[in-house]
């Protein structure tokens, strides 16, 4: 049965000023006990915001921030722009000649990509695409400084995709017990 | 005549009748209307309360939505399953893992596929992780309804811990979209399991801090004790679900009594009730609801069991034919889905039950006769968000 | 489509709930589904819907309501609008395939109750005649039903009759057609081709060895 | 009072100048540190974030910013408001705070009016003005939430009025005058039982009375636990949700002058004003002239940390609650207290 809150001995109005007290302290001199009132009183170490334009903090390595696009990998097979919810991905290409890949084979006829538009301001960064992705072109990275003050300019165009390449970190190592196997990103 | 054009013109009439059919002044000699209107900083996003107010007590009050409706459900007509996935989470933004789950688990229901087990003990850690960084906004926000400015900042803080446990597992902070049928899209990463031990005993001081600031500070317990009393019968009438219902005194809880196929029976943690059905029973219900979760989240992370996190699904999904209803305790309330598919790529219909909907259907019997502060406080102890009862 | 439980199995406890349920309404029931160990499904014909709400609430101890929504069985008639718009539209299929508990009408209202004691759920399913898409109101029976039926009033079209404040609950008052109708139009996908459609456009070789190509690149 | 200062001849009209630009600064400039030590960082230290940093050092020069942002600002008047009362309503609110200054010595020469013996009563009978300027606001701004907003403060300003009053009849009585430097002296040179180390502050033997004025002057200012006039999670911003621009910037200034106003009052009548205890040092003497404020301004940020302290971390009363506490708690403690007091005066 629901046990009633135990009676507060100190009136709880002067329990609750202690708490806000006590964290201003905590702010201002962060640390345990009483040897933190010695050091030089540090807010900037003791608060918990990070004064943006000055430090930065580093987002988590599988943070969906920005889809970076290996274009040698891309066979333009339209799953990506067909699984897109948002319906914000563009593609256009053309069927080309490529060499042989043995010496004296015959040509083959290759996909390249003319237009792989993404457009962010469509995108509700779902990650479909990239996990579709038959062919490991697309791929994740936790960029987040790229907003425009013009809303067309966030229509990424194949080469803005494959500047964000080198932006995106390799995978991480899976916890203990994780029958998974860690993939990697070709360079 | 500036050359509005067409498009502008016909913008414009909509947005008149949008505002013309709800313009219910009611047409009263003696009290006056307040519109506690769809920009206000009591609700929870955009719901309309239009009040009937006699001096500072209302007599009537209708509560007006669709400000922010968004329809899901049709949208789910012409979508694939993966595509529902991640339009579902976008119903309550707050514990936004905890709404996939019901409808994978549906899907699978429909295809018989079962996730392994270290599917399943992840999914519970993610829902109750989802919970905890819910309900402790909850708790700040309540807070805040009252008047105490840093409490509101305390539960932001402490949140953020949670929340960035959930990114490194999932990509996303509010949109995770980590959960498929069949399993999850990948395992945890390296040091994951501690950081998120750590996370949690941060919650569990945000608790007791909030337990001396607010709960014990007399002026809350002044405002909140008594005031918009729900009793049990009203709170099954309307359908309430969740932590409303178990402040009222009915002993229901979702996780223990209708076990759906995730890992809450393998760890030991109690469900709590109060018997008062009052805002300050909601608001102590919620907070010992945090620390139930910390539990099982602590509990869990022990026993993670190893093994793979996908069960053997074909990369092209077809539901088989069927009608399915999955239905979790997501922190609101009850959600549940119900999946009617006719076995192509995408639901046929999926009916979207939110716990907000029904929680906020109650609030014309209960604001009756209460003074304005009081129906700021009964919103907030309701603690409903815009995104469920939208859709 | 009569799908008879095939486990031998029985579900005793949800077949009761049904067997109690034919006794008090008779042949009101018209038809019944179970999925052993899981749901239940039950279907009225809409004469007994009011009564047998109440019969679910006080003597089947069914007393959480948890929602009232419906279903319209016809299929999509646009698609997903991810066809190319050279080809020829698909031909809509209009037959109308009805899911558990049968029921042969196209729109069927669907209400799920839950008992806290038996801890069992029950879908009641009840089929409405096109011409006449009225059924009688729930609110008597739950309190909270209020809401769920001005959402169905509005998206389907369905009255209620006896429920006292039935306007639109999301849509503006001006708002014509009822969207959750499979034949009401998603205009978001009317406007904007799909980007989905493949336009690689073929070689610009000689026509002969164009097709060869093609044949090649197509297996 | 032409007096001559520091040896300079000063003609009348040099004399008032100076005045009043010295009221001025002595409004502004405790309510400026007010907004930057307390609204600014001691709140952001409670909530563990820094506040301001990015104008000026440590976001020192933040004030200023926002003074000009307010100034550049649309200044709005609702279309169906009440225009000149609308507009006077915040001047209505500066002014009382200035007056209010008048009276409070800040030294043995340095009161800003002649040192006239109905100092306190003064005080108290310009500090209720502010209340019509609420109300003015409230029902001028033709919106609803306004006029909640400025009934309710009608009611608890007035409700809040009588247990401040009753709360410095007993100082009144205890210093035997009504002249504010009357108190300070008598403050400076009593002595508790004898032992006159310490002087005879109020605060010690009017305990009752300090609490009950703190408390009346926490909701005086419509600081939380007493902020229904402007309620932010319900009212939007009570009484002062149309202004905009310079008229908010009034009513902003209003707010934190008045608290400085009343935190200075309180120091005078409970800690001893601008004088340390006669025991320390020789309070004629000129120095006191230039230490005066300096005592008198740590004295006021003493206690205006203590109103906002309590600002940040209470919830908000209901109306009725507010109403309450006042009449039915503060008024029959403090009228007790006036009885104790009297009783003991009388018998030492």
């Amino acid at each position: 049965m629901p046990k009633k809150p135990p009676k507060p001995k100190l009136p709880g109005l002067l329990k609750g000023m202690g708490v806000t007290f006590n964290e201003m302290t905590q702010t201002i001199w962060p640390g345990e006990g009483a040897k933190r009132f010695m050091q030089p009183p540090s807010p900037a170490k003791g608060a918990a915001t990070v004064q943006y334009p000055h430090e930065k903090e580093t987002p988590p390595t599988r943070a969906r921030g920005v889809i970076a696009l290996k274009e040698d990998n891309c066979t333009v097979c339209m799953l990506c722009a067909r699984s897109c919810p948002d319906w914000c991905i563009y593609i256009e290409g053309h069927k080309e000649k490529a060499p042989p890949r043995r010496p004296g084979g015959k040509e083959r006829t290759v996909s390249a990509l003319d237009r792989f538009d993404i457009d962010y301001a469509l995108c509700m960064y779902c990650g479909i695409c990239v996990e579709v992705c038959p062919f490991e072109a697309l791929f994740w990275s936790p960029e987040f400084e790229y907003s425009e003050p013009r809303i067309a300019d966030l229509l990424h165009d194949k080469e803005r995709l494959g500047e964000w390449m080198e932006t995106v970190p390799d995978f991480e190592a899976y916890e203990a017990g994780s029958s998974a196997k860690v993939k990697k990103v070709p360079r | 005549m500036t050359a509005l054009t067409e498009r502008q013109q016909l913008a414009y009439a909509n947005a008149q009748a949008a505002d013309g059919r709800v313009n219910l002044e009611f047409e009263t000699d003696e009290g006056m209307t307040l519109n506690m209107g769809p920009q206000h900083p009591a609700t929870h996003g955009t719901l309309r309360i239009v009040v009937k107010l006699d001096g500072e007590e209302v007599i009537s009050c209708e509560p007006v939505m669709g400000y922010m409706h968004r329809g899901y459900e049709k949208l789910t007509e012409v979508r694939t399953y993966p595509q529902v996935t991640t339009l579902i989470n976008r119903i309550d933004w707050l514990g936004s893992f905890a709404n996939e789950v019901p409808f994978i688990l549906a899907a699978e229901k429909l295809m018989d596929i079962e996730a392994p087990p270290r599917a399943q003990w992840i999914r519970t850690v993610l829902f109750e992780l989802s919970r905890i960084a819910n309900i402790s906004l909850f708790v700040g926000d309540m807070a805040l309804h009252i008047g105490a400015i840093s409490a509101a900042f305390y539960a932001f803080r402490d949140r953020e811990y949670v929340l960035n446990q959930i990114e490194a597992a999932t990509g996303g902070r509010f949109h995770p979209n980590f959960d498929r049928i069949g399993g999850l899209k990948d395992d945890l990463p390296k040091g994951w399991i501690a950081d998120t031990k750590a996370s949690m005993e941060k919650i569990r001081d945000f608790c007791d801090e909030m337990e001396t600031l607010v709960e014990g500070n007399e002026i809350f317990q002044a405002r909140t004790r008594g005031i918009g009393v729900i009793p049990a019968d009203v709170a099954l009438a309307y359908g309430m679900t969740g932590a409303n219902l178990r402040a009222s005194g009915v002993d229901w809880d979702l996780r223990r009594d209708q076990p759906v196929g995730l890992a809450w029976n393998e760890c030991d943690w109690n469900v709590v009730t109060h018997p008062d059905g009052d805002s300050f029973a909601r608001f102590w219900v919620r907070l010992q609801e945090i620390r139930e979760s910390t539990k099982i989240v602590d509990q869990l992370l022990d026993g993670l069991p190893a093994g793979p996190i996908m069960a053997k699904v074909p990369r092209i999904i077809k539901v088989p034919e069927g009608e399915a209803w999955v239905a979790t305790e997501n922190p609101l309330g009850e959600m549940g889905y119900y999946v009617v598919s006719k076995g192509d790529l995408g639901p046929f219909r999926v009916k979207i039950r939110t716990a907000s909907f029904n929680n906020v259907a109650v609030i014309p019997w209960v604001t009756r006769g209460v003074y304005v502060p009081d129906v700021v406080t009964i919103l907030a102890s309701l603690y409903f968000i815009l995104g469920d009862i939208d859709r | 489509m009569e799908e008879t439980p095939e486990a031998p199995e029985v579900d005793e406890a949800r077949q009761a709930v049904i067997d109690k349920l034919t006794e008090e309404l008779g042949e009101a029931v018209v038809g019944s589904h179970i999925r052993p160990g899981d749901d239940v499904w039950v279907r009225v014909t809409a004469e007994s819907w009011r009564t047998a709400g109440l019969v679910v609430r006080d003597h089947l101890s069914f007393r959480a309501f948890e929602y009232l929504s419906a279903i319209d069985w016809l299929p999509n008639p646009y698609g997903k609008n991810e066809d190319a718009p050279t080809d020829p539209r698909p031909e809509p299929n209009t037959d109308i395939v009805t899911g558990y508990a049968g029921g042969d009408t196209r729109f069927q209202v669907i209400a799920r109750v839950q008992s806290y004691t038996s801890k069992l759920g029950l879908n009641l399913k009840v089929d409405l005649p096109d011409d006449d898409l009225s059924l009688a109101t729930w609110l008597p029976v739950y309190a909270g039903v209020n809401w769920h039926e001005r959402e169905v009033h509005e998206m389907f079209g369905i009255t209620f009759t006896g429920h006292p404040y039935l306007q639109n609950l999301y849509l503006p008052g001006e708002f014509e057609g009822h969207p959750l109708r499979k034949d009401f139009p998603l205009l978001a996908r009317f406007v904007k081709p799909w980007p989905g459609i493949v336009d690689v456009e073929p070689m610009p070789a000689s026509d002969d060895e164009a097709e060869a190509e093609t044949e090649e690149a197509a297996e | 009072m032409s007096a001559p200062i520091f040896g300079i001849e000063l003609s009348y009209w040099q004399e008032t100048v100076l005045r009043s630009v010295g009221i001025l600064a002595a409004v502004l400039l405790p309510a400026g540190t007010f907004v930057y030590l307390f609204l600014f960082k001691m709140v952001s230290f409670m909530q563990s974030r820094l506040g301001p940093m990015e104008a000026g050092p440590f976001g020192s020069m933040q004030l200023l910013a926002e003074v000009g942002k307010f100034l550049q600002k649309e200044d709005i008047v609702p279309e169906r408001a009440d225009r000149k009362l609308f507009k006077l309503a915040p001047y209505l609110v500066v002014a009382t705070v200035l007056l209010v200054y008048l009276a409070v010595p800040f030294g043995p020469q340095m009161t800003f009016v002649t040192n006239f013996d109905g100092g306190i009563f003064y005080v108290l009978a310009v500090s209720s003005i502010s209340a019509l300027g609420v109300l003015l606001a409230g029902w001028a701004s033709a919106n609803k939430y306004s006029l909640i907003g400025g009934l309710r403060a009608a009611g608890q300003l007035i409700a809040y009025e009588l247990p401040m009053v009753l709360a410095v009849i007993g100082v009144v009585i205890q210093a035997g005058t009504l002249n504010m430097s009357g108190i300070v002296s008598a403050q400076a040179n009593g002595a508790i039982f004898g032992f006159d180390g310490l002087g005879n502050p109020y605060f010690f033997t009017q305990i009752i009375g300090f609490c009950i004025f703190m408390i009346a002057v926490q909701a005086e200012l419509g600081q939380t636990p007493f902020d229904m006039p402007i309620a932010e999670s319900e009212l939007v911003t009570g009484y002062i949700t149309e202004y905009s621009g310079l008229r908010f910037l009034l009513f902003f200034i209003g707010e934190f002058a008045s608290a400085g106003a009343f935190a200075a009052v309180a120091a005078t009548l409970f800690l001893g004003g601008w004088a340390v205890p006669a025991a320390w040092a020789d309070l004629d003497s000129a120095i006191f002239n230039l230490l005066g404020p300096i005592i008198m301004l740590t004295k006021m940020m003493i206690l205006g940390g203590l109103i906002f302290f309590v600002r940040f971390t209470f919830p908000r009363f209901r109306e009725d609650q507010l109403q309450k506490l006042a009449w039915t708690v503060l008024i029959p403690i403090s009228l007790a207290n006036i009885l104790a007091t009297t009783i003991l005066k009388v018998a030492f």
